[in-house]
């Protein structure tokens, strides 16, 4: 049986795009010769040319503001930044030029670009390769944000990213690259801002995106031979988030979760939870939960870190809080 | 050059000084009524290094600039309507008065806007230097910065991969002595001569207030960037004549130095090319322009709350 | 009668802890030569010497990093970043590196470093200058927040800050750096994570900081002529934030809205609301709202400004739902 | 300096460079045995730098490093068993576990972190010399990158404020010709000569797999930043044997450069000052100590989760 892997399906999401759109290029650091720190980017040189696919050298800031040129000039550019935590030098291109271009120019043009990048822990990456930032990107209007946790949604969202005339930020898990799925039959693109049902159940809703995923599978499983039916929201997008979706779930289970890698304080957790507490509220039998890291710097200790990421069990805890 | 192309040529560029000085000083009117957001940089005294930059670039050449970008951006060819309207915050403006002073753009002209962020605009035409580079575009790219910006990280990131991937880029450093209220030999302890020299690119310097110097050069050095002769310096030294901002009271500032800029002003060295008569239609007829623009911009509308979230997203 | 000025209570306060403290060095672009660019810094230089106040050339990046490794070796750095739109250059100092040392050298050390700088609209100073970037600070563990709405406070913040062994962002507000009060009897140091009761209410609670309580003010002193109490609480601090004090009050009232200058989608508002959606659940007679920027770059037209930032007739037209 | 000098000096350097081998080679097995959390790497090839540079030093100047920075920890004084304990996450680890391989950082001893962020040390050391600058204490601050931070507008930066304000820092390049898994002459097109040169500051190049021209070259460099000279910069051109991180399959490099890595190997040139016994007696001496570190930080308790959160915050 052929397989496909998460890290595949991106590569395959670019080699698509660029295969279909000769202005699609590609740069970042050891992109094109080493083909990426989790290989995501390998064969594509060779693929699309030297032209088209560059590795550049160190220096974030140049290279990120450099893909909002290529945007305003005719080019859709994807640039890859390998950890999400270096993306604190690159922050001016893309939080005060590529978001508000559009509307501080008046609508004058778009800036098609895609900044794929890595979050997460789980590797003992320790706390400078391990953290959570989108809720930064999340609160930036112009901006657009995705999560993919699985090959498909990797592959879908990244093609749709790519296509979207304006700027969206890809955030893939390093612990996701090496999983596998069956080969789909037909690989869609997946529509920006909408989240998909990941298992339905009529006890509880749980909200969550990439990695932490697993986690949540992994207790509602357990929940499940207890005979609580979870019901599993992959948000796929943060930014616009399936605000519908969520709210529809909850008018069927009444009762609310929000689980995530990121620290739970001011994470993507919190304006989920805040928008229901607004318009989910009259749906509401229980007090929203939120899971997510503590508020501290992931550690390296793998017995630290192990803690530190939300697992089943504080996800169990949290659950059995709702339904009490 | 022909003697008939260099009079039109002296005509060109000193109206475009012209319009710049006398856009400018209209605006510290305008201002000074209340009439614009927040704050403005004007660039008077450094007038001919937009005039004469530009007069080197064609319409599909990409322009980025700085927070003192109105020059620029008129020099680019944006219309004085679209320019004061914006100015004035009104739905007529080049950016629809979502910008402002710090953000006149005007893309379909190749200005890819001024700037509110010290440096930021050199990667952005980084960037546009590759999309002429890999579209195969006779089209170069311009990151005008001033001084003070040569103490940002991203020039040295910008010059390193200009020369690397021998973009088609010209860096044009409007050197004014000032970077905010602070002289940048107090700021800066290199040359950009020497720091070109290290990346093996390309400096060529001139007198900024010499608007006629300014645009042989920089037509001298655009034609060997479009060759693809990759990245060039271009350093322009020149005078901010007033303060930061306007309205800056200048504490900091020996009355001396105002004094040297007033004589170095180059709007009269402009001028001076010209035969009176000459001068004299082209002062009516920009008088005239501004005017026109002015009373455009102040009967303008204001933008409508209803449409501007629209604009977030393409839709 | 004399009076203190917003920006004069900033000066002071540094004025007061460099006379205390010998380590307290203060930097940033114009702070030394110009008094910074909304005078804030004005005579320092004058009273403590050109080694201890000194001008930077423009380099965010490296001039917060110089404060991390300051604070490492003895001294009290303080820091003037004079927009928080210029902190897109400097994220990895703050984020990175002084929020992460302490934990991750295992407490060997703390990072005992002042940024100060400024955010909000208002002045029409355009989409680069005018962001209020607050809620990023708040979601990195290692770092506190705070942001002072009135002279008092921003003096008693400032010292704090100063005074605290770990970094403190320090967030003024340009609108408010001329408002003025009469001169208090006392200024003191106020603690770091404590908001304060503006005006008790039993009716509604409205949590706001900064300039945005100008607008709450108004909004309640119109409730007030209809009988509706509004109670107000001063946040003061956003990182660590008072949760016992707006339980507390949300005890009393019931009814909560959250106010601020800030993008409402992934604000600090989203933080306290999904705080209270938890742990206080039980006290909730109405939805929790939430009064901020709609999620768009800020306009510079004063037209479009105005609607923009949050205003009484927004935050009237919440409390009249929170009360329907 | 006298012939004891010189050979307590050869012995000192051997058993620096050695100490930083085994201990780097003890972790290459560790970490096959699933020992050490997340991706090390790893020095060899490039510890005369760090036993060099280090010689130059005492106990209250300062240092900041890279990611490749276990040497520098070392060479600066960490304990083994802290710096073993660290790598495997363990309690007693220089920083409780918490950090690992690419925090290790001892601030008793000037060791002021191995940073997970290309460039961020180097504005660290600027702070670091400032304070020693402002407080008057006789103390030099050291900022150590890698050749491929050149790219990174932070270095720039730093070089300009460090002349400027005339901070005592050396900036020291382990010019190691590789930059992640891409060739530096790939991604720089400047030499860092030219570059100091630009700024006026002082730039020495010195062979970095010879300890005993880094000792003296830095020796000499560190009394005159120690003198109040102002900032200097040590370009040590050196080895980096293995990949860039270990277990790096090395798929774009050439066989014939590891072969020509392995004949300027820094510890069989710092050996060959030494007599046999002199050189036997230290490894015999190591080799003890690092397997005595080794079993002392296997035996290590984990850190425990109750006391992880109390550190965000000083108490
Ligand atoms: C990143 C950033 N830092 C600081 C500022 C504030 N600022 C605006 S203009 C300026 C001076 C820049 O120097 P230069 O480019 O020479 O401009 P000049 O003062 O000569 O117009 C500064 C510091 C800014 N806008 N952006
Ligand atoms: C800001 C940042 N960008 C990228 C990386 C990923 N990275 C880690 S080491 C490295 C190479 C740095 O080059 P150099 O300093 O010469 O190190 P060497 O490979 O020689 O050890 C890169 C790109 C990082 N850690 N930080
Ligand atoms: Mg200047
Ligand atoms: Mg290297």
């Amino acid at each position: 049986m052929t397989e496909l892997r998460y890290n595949h399906a991106v590569n395959r999401a670019m080699a698509d795009a660029m295969a279909a759109d000769p202005t699609v290029v590609l740069f970042g650091e050891d992109v094109a010769g080493a083909g990426g720190v989790y290989g995501a980017t390998r064969g594509l040189r060779d693929k699309f040319g030297a032209d088209r696919v560059r590795d550049t050298p160190i220096s974030e800031a140049a290279i990120v503001g450099m893909a909002v040129g290529a945007a305003l000039s005719g080019l859709k550019p994807i640039v890859e930044i390998s950890f999400i935590d270096f993306m604190t030098f690159a922050m001016d291109a893309v939080v005060n030029q590529a978001a508000k271009m559009r509307t501080m120019f008046g609508a004058q043009c778009s800036v098609p670009m895609v900044l794929r990048t890595q979050h997460g822990g789980g590797a003992g990456s320790g706390p400078q390769h391990s953290q959570c930032l989108e809720a930064w990107f999340a609160h930036v209007p112009g901006l657009k944000v995705v999560c993919p946790a699985d090959p498909a949604s990797a592959y879908g969202l990244l093609r749709a990213a790519i296509v979207d005339p304006d700027p969206v930020i890809v955030i893939e898990h390093k612990a996701l690259y090496a999983t596998r799925v069956p080969e789909p039959d037909s690989l869609p693109i997946l529509p920006i801002g909408k989240a998909a049902v990941l298992r339905p159940g009529r006890d509880l809703t749980i909200v969550s995106y990439g990695a932490a995923l697993r986690a949540v599978s992994d207790a509602a499983a357990t929940l499940a031979k207890e005979g609580i039916e979870t019901e599993i929201l992959d948000l796929r997008s943060i930014q616009p988030w399936d605000e519908a979706a969520v709210l529809a779930s909850l008018a069927r289970t009444h009762r609310l979760m929000i689980v995530h890698e990121a620290v739970e304080a001011f994470g993507v957790g919190a304006e989920i939870a805040a928008r229901m507490a607004d318009i989910g509220f009259d749906e509401l039998d229980a007090p929203i939960l939120r899971v997510g890291a503590p508020f501290m710097p992931s550690p390296v200790a793998k017995a630290l870190e192990r803690r530190y990421m939300p697992n089943a069990d504080n996800i169990l805890a949290a659950a059995r809080r709702l339904l009490a | 050059m022909g003697k008939t192309s260099d009079i039109a040529r002296a005509r060109r560029l000193y109206r475009t000084v012209l319009t710049i000085r006398r856009a400018e000083e209209a605006l510290a009117v305008l201002l000074a009524e209340g009439l614009i957001p927040g704050f403005i940089h004007l660039s008077i005294g450094q007038e001919a290094v937009a005039a004469g930059v530009m007069d080197a670039l064609t319409p599909v050449d990409t322009v980025t600039s700085t927070h003192r970008g109105h020059g620029h951006a008129i020099a680019k060819g944006m219309g004085l309507d679209a320019f004061f309207a914006e100015l004035l915050g009104r739905d007529s403006g080049a950016c629809r008065g979502r910008g402002g002073s710090m953000h006149v753009a005007d893309i379909s002209r190749g200005m890819l806007g001024a700037n509110g962020i010290v440096a930021a605009g050199m990667p952005i035409a980084l960037g546009s230097a590759l999309a002429h580079q890999i579209l195969g575009r006779d089209a170069v790219a311009v990151a005008i910065f001033g001084d003070g910006a040569m103490a940002e990280g991203l020039l040295h990131e910008c010059l390193n991969l200009a020369r690397l991937w021998n973009l088609p880029v010209l860096f044009v450093c409007e050197n004014n002595g000032w970077g905010e209220f602070l002289p940048t030999d107090r700021q800066i302890v290199f040359s950009l001569d020497k720091l070109a020299a290290a990346h093996g690119i390309a400096h060529v310097a001139v007198d900024g207030n010499d608007v006629a110097a300014v645009a042989s050069k920089a037509a001298e050095v655009v034609a060997g960037v479009r060759k693809g002769g990759g990245p060039a310096i271009l350093e322009c030294h020149t005078t901010r004549v007033g303060g930061h901002y306007e309205g800056d009271p200048q504490r900091g500032r020996d009355p001396a130095d105002r004094a040297a800029n007033a004589a170095r002003d180059p709007l009269i060295r402009a001028r001076a090319a010209l035969t009176e008569p000459d001068a004299a239609k082209i002062e009516a007829e920009v008088t005239a322009e501004i005017a026109a623009a002015v009373a455009f911009a102040r009967a303008a509308p204001p933008p409508k709350w209803e449409d501007a979230a629209a604009s977030v997203y393409t839709i």
